[in-house]
């Protein structure tokens, strides 16, 4: 078998040297009945041949929607990812390396994490940002449990327009600790009062921004009102292209930033993985969950990078740890960091306008169709539109005419019939004005 | 060949990027334009591909040499994994298609959950988990649900004393109390503590297997029975399933929730740091409580259950968006197609082996705790440093210039000055006798009493040692451009 | 523009210290009536998202033989290039290294060299070989060039077995030089007659072995004749794997072996690059073209590599250069290597015997079908059978099934009637049992 | 972290590919199946790999660093031109596909065909050539066969004495005498002694223009109509078309016949030394020559004409196998499009510009053989090393421990002690700041005396300097089996 160097020869020769007889005498702690004697009942192993005619088969099965007009987001979204990122995210010396534990041997992943830090603190506008999270959803369920150990408090108040997996698993997260949530109702086409919840009994406030629906607000207020309550503002960004464009939950007053990266030079993948964004002010650092790099010198003086302030996590102080998380997305903040680098300032802001002017041109096609509403009063890349029919019926129709039209909102808020026949619609660089046109003669046709 | 912080590199109006002018529109952001500069640097496209390969040739890897690293099983990553994960109509899915359009994604994610079922002869699979904490925490909070269900509230889990740092800390996160349980002189769990320590307060026993000292918990079906006697339900941390492949099922001893660290067993790759995955295969008792979103099969064809209704009524919920790390599911499942039954037995047979070999190729010069044949990976203290003034963290340090990752050190915690070495399957013969050599070459170096070279170490990498304390008290976690005036800025910046 | 770092500011910046006021002053140089005012009627420049889109658009026009049964191959044929291979050679420091003129910086490429005509002189039986050249057809050209001047002779005998494009090139090489070819005419089914070409005038023989339809023949008493003459046996072997089943040129007495790599690494990217292999034996090394990399110590005695003999080659001698031969194959060799590295002598063997099978399977099934004859005595993985009609018209309603079902020998020997029915079928280790079955099933409802 | 050979790691019986086994079946290999064994090694793939990653961190790369290499144009390469060349449907076709099934990769040849007559302003194009130098034989055999469809047999081609070496080793191939022409002190070719050596025999000329001292051949017109005036082809070696892309095209100036570098100028990958593609553009006096195959486009799409008859029946030949490097086709069409006709003409700019702010900001230290701008290339001698014990390949060497690999050096042969720069147009200002700094402070020092710094570099590669001398006096050109007994294998490893 290609991956194991040993031959039988050398097998019996280590054996000898080991000073027992044969392979089984290693395994004779396992208790006897329950020691496998056969194989698995799984297939014997393939060549690489035959593995990869496996996976091209399951790949034919998928409508791959680079090869379609698609304008899903819902929290994933359509960009070029340039192929410089692929290709370093695939150097064996950051693909097989291991965490940076040893910080001599590890500068290449390092550095990389110090300048993705960097990055992220300046598009959220916040002060410092960690090593990143799972994902953005899981990464929303941390900024929460932080902002219970930064107040001490124990609720959270979350907004109805959160994306609704966001929402879910930060459910999930606190489902067993002490902490709750106050949850609000989506409401997409009225603005969201948060006044009645605010005390000094609240955490923190969770909004999104864009929100669920796609569209944006001014947050400043509401920071405001927090602060006085002695509570944070928790701010959600999934399409962190937008920031590129509209004002950071810095400016806003933000206290904690939760993010997906995925917009930048992270692949679709079917949803995973990704990569968490976290960012907070300096003054809260130590309340942080996950890994954060930090700059030092060496024996020589030298300027060098380290993981640090790692009291704070789990591997050493157990079980009063700020959070369980240990591996992180590292090779896909790499890929952010690439991505964005690429980018800088001009690529960034000059990307979001893109993204921006693609969704108004859309909008305003799919407004003049009848029957169609656009239910945003404002937006980024990513709007709700209200259909005359059911928008999961409409978006099975647009597939069989090989076009992915939107994510129906009641895949994610289901058993709301208010909700059924609203549909979410992005548009990004991918998306060509044809991509436009057949989409809005479709579902010209199908409504 | 270094390069300075991509932040100090750019020019403004440089791109990196092209892409086509926008259309002019009226804005519809709702007057929430950004107004200021972001502060990102301009570069072109060949000075950030320039930059990164710099970068990258300050790492280590498996690729370019041994990583005799406890505990983590960085062995060969495949790139036919690499290759088929790139596939269009397999990395490029969006999550939100409709499941009539990505059949072939939702028969992948069934099939790799076949293989771990039957790899660990268990019922069940929950495989969202993101990574091996995190498949923990599934498992723990399966536990919890089940216990709630049955309108119990335990309080306490048992975990030994060489665990996982994760398993406390996962513990603590369902509300649990953790209570240690002390090992016996020969590396195992101490069978009377543990009965002691039983009790009708107890949800559960988190025990890893084979154990962080390299060892099988020979007792493990007794634990097992003990646990669920009392009502308890048996976690077994999966970081060291490699070991006992093919060999074993976990099923089979009894184990109610197992995650499967597939960046460690299956080999997707570490990346510096993750993504990982961490599946959890679970019981018939735990099987209900499973997170969404899993993978059904019926007439017409695979669905999704995305929602804690239906079959999915008794879930604990979800644990992050979508439906798992697919990415990493691609890179598993073809690496368990190229080994097979027969492959991945193998692996098990190489990797104890090769653990055994370096077991004893350095058993004259450095001292076992524990005694006889042990797992995947063999585990050493530090006595022969003893009065030599090398500690183990020197000579980890010195094994960087003989061309080797250093091994795991200071742990697990039940040994002092702890040494923990994992060679994998994926290791030749030649080169566990060249470790084997340069481990001799440096203990014979430490005990002449050639402390200044251990102290000096490493010479040969990127990097000397590093001020790691100095770091942590004033930490520098982003750069600032120099030009920063404003006094918070210059705060963040002071060390630097 | 993403792969330029200059800003216009800093051009205007450059300029100034240069000295000069404006770009154009940096070509007057240039006959002002010839300099071009505006721009190329050529395209503005394009995203890379653009530029993906557009290769993707055309690679859907043509068909994937990885997608179809597939059975071509004429010198060209198609293999599993394990994936080791391909990531290795987009590593930077070998993707994007200079040919290694600076040897301290370029041992990588200079060592995989080294191993390159280690492993081309052990699998051809020969005792050195050089660094590579364009491919299989000019690598020919080469090897008669230099028999005429190992031998000062001027005359060589082409085998009318040679596959076409091989003689074609050696003509046009040969055609302005003071040396002559004389050319045998194919024989299909009979068995060529040298002898009486055989004279003291001869500077060599040029045989393919497997030959162009496919056959295998002991050249064992060719090569004593040519060697009686005092001339050359020059082989040619355009399948390599065939190294692995068959006895090699060198043990049947070959003075130089001119051959193509493709089959081990290198992907069929219609027709080029290839890899053309050149060995010889160590007394005839210094009128052999082409790079060598030789063995050598640096100043501290350590084992080193370096490009050798140079002074045969063109850059240092000019007008008597060997060949004008400068860039070679370098990337290609180096694929060449690590997949042979990766077959070591258990997988050329297995992969040998294995093609060997397929095709005599497939031969098997092909001879059952009424009408359709097998013109081959022996064969590796190709032969040659003789179809009851137009074997261009066979393929093209094969090619409508979706089926490429081997290569029309008409195509490489047009104008001649004996062969318009002769078809060309290769069967290596990517052919299935159904792709097979599926071929057969197909030629039967065809014919 | 070295690598032995891969031929001193094998153990019999290791493989590194999977395959199925053969089925049994009676042999057809005609009774001339391999007896012995071939000597090859076996090793698994993680070994392989490991041993490839360790020889590539051997070898510099423009992706790491800065090449000022004269006449050879080491520029980015883009990876999306790799990413396109390995598209399922284009990479993976058979040369021999029925033409119907190729449509787009004909399509794609004609697309990059007419780019290049585009920005030549040349009416025609070979293919099929695949490298400068086999360009330059193609060109120069279409300059022959169009002397002998004349019923013309001419003797000599005029080379200017600081031409590319291998102009003169092509007209050798090509039956021609090579007449040298000296250059004029300003480093043009001497228009007197051209003119003196033109006559009725004179098959051509052979020009590098920009040319290899970075000069553009002001009189290149006149070179034209003067060797067009004796019935004469005027061949322009297309080597530095870089530097005047969108500037100037070729055709504009009575050139017959130019090759042009993909793996340069298009920026293919260079590779550590190949595969290149040298396409040569044709007038109308030459086209009807150009080698076969050739792609056509007709009422039922694109064909190809295989055969020197109808269209081609007076080609001079095929020139190598099939039609052409269909991979770097790709690759620079990809880059083409990249660019479009701004960046063409951008890249030849800011090309110039980069050459001479580094021949402005060495001039204090350096001498400049020729004054006054220059090309793409700056030229300098070794009259500041006079005297200092210090040679041009000192200096060279010196520079790689700067991290810089060499500059061209003792070319063009017409300047003593030639040092050849190209920044070309991919790098940044800041990167020609720092080398220019680099150069400085080593002129500095050797003009200060410190000669043995010189004579010791590099200190800081993988090697220090070889011996390239008992190389060639003793050639080992490939590794032996010590176990290898009999003399003549002996003879091959004497050196070893």
């Amino acid at each position: 078998m290609r991956y194991m160097p040993h031959t039988p020869n050398e097998r019996e020769e280590m054996l000898a040297k080991i000073g027992i007889g044969s392979i089984d005498d290693l395994f004779t702690d396992i208790p006897e009945e329950a020691r496998l004697g056969g194989l698995l009942d799984l297939p014997l192993h393939e060549s690489e041949m035959v593995v990869e005619k496996n996976f091209r088969k399951l790949a034919a099965k998928n409508l791959s929607p680079y090869s379609v007009p698609c304008f899903l987001g819902a929290g994933a979204y359509q960009h070029h990812v340039p192929s410089v990122a692929d290709h370093i995210i695939q150097r064996s010396e950051f693909l097989t390396s291991y965490t940076p534990y040893q910080p001599e041997i590890s500068q290449g992943t390092l550095q990389a994490l110090f300048e993705f830090q960097t990055q992220v603190a300046l598009i959220t506008g916040m002060e410092v940002a960690n090593a990143s999270m799972y994902d953005g959803a899981t990464s929303c369920a941390e900024a929460v449990l932080m902002a219970c150990r930064v107040t001490r408090r124990k609720k959270a108040v979350i907004s109805g327009n959160l994306h609704p997996h966001y929402r879910d698993v930060t459910h999930t997260t606190l489902q067993f600790t002490e902490f709750e949530t106050i949850d609000l109702p989506p409401a997409v086409t009225v603005e969201e009062r948060f006044d009645d919840y605010i005390n000094s009994d609240i955490a923190c406030v969770v909004v999104q921004n864009p929100d669920f629906f796609g569209r944006l607000d001014d947050l400043t207020a509401l920071a405001d009102k927090c602060h006085d309550a002695g509570a944070l503002l928790v701010v959600v960004v999934n399409e962190v292209v937008s920031l590129g464009a509209v004002k950071s939950p810095g400016e806003m007053g933000a206290d904690i930033v939760a993010g997906e990266g995925q917009s930048i030079g992270v692949p679709l993948s079917f949803g995973g993985p990704y990569v968490g964004l976290l960012a907070t002010r300096q003054k809260f650092v130590r309340q942080m969950p996950g890994r954060l790099c930090g700059q030092t010198v060496d024996q020589n003086g030298k300027r060098g990078f380290v993981l640090t302030l790692s009291t704070r996590e789990q591997h050493i102080r157990r079980e009063k740890a700020t959070s369980n998380i240990c591996t992180n997305a590292g090779l896909c903040s790499l890929a952010f960091t690439i991505h964005m680098s690429l980018l800088g300032e001009s690529g960034l802001t000059k990307l979001a306008s893109l993204n921006h002017s693609q969704a108004v041109i859309l909008a305003e096609k799919l407004e003049e169709l009848e029957g169609v509403e656009l239910l945003n009063t404002s937006f980024f890349n990513e709007f709700t539109i209200r259909l005359p029919m059911n928008a999961t019926t409409a978006i099975e129709k647009l597939g069989e005419k090989g076009i992915l039209g939107g994510v129906p909102v009641s895949r994610l808020i289901p058993d709301d019939p208010d909700m059924a026949n609203l549909l979410l619609v992005a548009a990004t660089e991918t998306c060509t004005t044809s991509d436009m046109d057949e989409f809005v003669a479709a579902l010209k046709e199908v409504l | 060949l270094e390069s300075p912080l991509i932040f100090e590199q750019g020019v403004p109006g440089r791109v990196g990027v092209d892409m086509a002018d926008p259309e002019p529109v009226k804005s519809r952001l709702g007057g929430l334009e950004r107004k200021g500069p972001i502060g990102l640097p301009d570069l072109s496209e060949p000075q950030v591909l320039r930059h990164f390969v710099r970068l990258s040739r300050q790492n280590y890897a498996i690729d370019a040499g041994f990583y005799p690293l406890g505990s983590c099983t960085m062995k060969h990553n495949p790139r036919i994994n690499e290759k088929v994960a790139r596939l269009a109509g397999l990395g490029d899915l969006h999550p939100m298609q409709p499941t009539s359009t990505v059949q072939g994604a939702l028969e992948l994610i069934n099939s790799l959950a076949h293989w771990l079922k039957t790899i660990t002869g268990m019922p069940a699979v929950a495989m969202s988990p993101a990574a091996g904490a995190h498949g923990e925490l599934c498992g723990v909070m399966a536990i919890r649900a089940a216990h709630e269900a049955k309108g119990e509230s335990r309080t306490r889990i048992l975990v030994p004393e060489s665990a996982h740092g994760t398993n406390p800390a996962t513990a603590a996160l369902c509300g649990y109390k953790v209570d240690s349980v002390p090992a016996r002189k020969d590396g195992r769990m101490d069978m009377d503590a543990f009965a002691e320590k039983l009790g009708p307060d107890v949800a559960g026993v988190m025990l890893t297997n084979p154990n962080t000292c390299g060892l099988f918990e020979t007792d493990v079906k007794k634990i097992a029975d003990m646990v669920h006697e009392v009502g308890g339900y048996f976690y077994c941390d999966g970081a060291n399933l490699n070991a006992i492949l093919g060999r074993v099922r976990p099923g089979d001893l009894g184990v109610d929730a197992m995650h499967i660290n597939l960046h460690k067993t299956f080999s997707t790759p570490h990346g510096g740091g993750g993504p990982g995955a961490g599946p959890v295969v679970l019981s018939d008792a735990l099987a209900p409580f499973a997170p969404i979103p899993f993978v059904t099969h019926g007439e017409n064809g695979f669905d999704l259950v995305e929602q804690k209704s239906g079959a999915a009524a008794q879930s604990f919920g979800r644990m992050k968006g979508y439906h798992g790390q697919m990415g990493m599911f691609i890179r598993a499942l073809a690496y368990m197609q190229s080994h097979g039954a027969d492959g991945l037995r193998q692996i098990a047979e190489d990797a104890v082996l090769n653990a055994n070999y370096i077991r004893v190729g350095l058993q004259d010069k450095l001292n076992s705790p524990f005694s006889g044949i042990c797992m995947h990976e063999a585990l050493f203290d530090d006595s022969t440093l003893k009065g030599t003034g090398v500690t183990t963290l020197d000579l980890a340090k010195a094994m960087i210039d003989e061309g080797y990752h250093p091994m795991t050190m200071y742990f697990p915690l039940v040994v002092h000055g702890a040494m923990l070495i994992e060679p994998t399957e994926s290791e030749s013969r030649q080169t566990l006798d060249q470790f084997i050599g340069a481990m001799r070459h440096l203990l014979d170096k430490a005990t002449a009493g050639e402390t200044e070279y251990f102290l000096s170490a490493p010479l040969f990498a990127p990097r000397r040692r590093l001020d790691e304390t100095g770091a942590a008290r004033n930490p520098v976690l982003r750069w600032v451009s120099p030009e920063a005036t404003d006094n918070e800025d210059a705060s963040l910046s002071a060390a630097s």
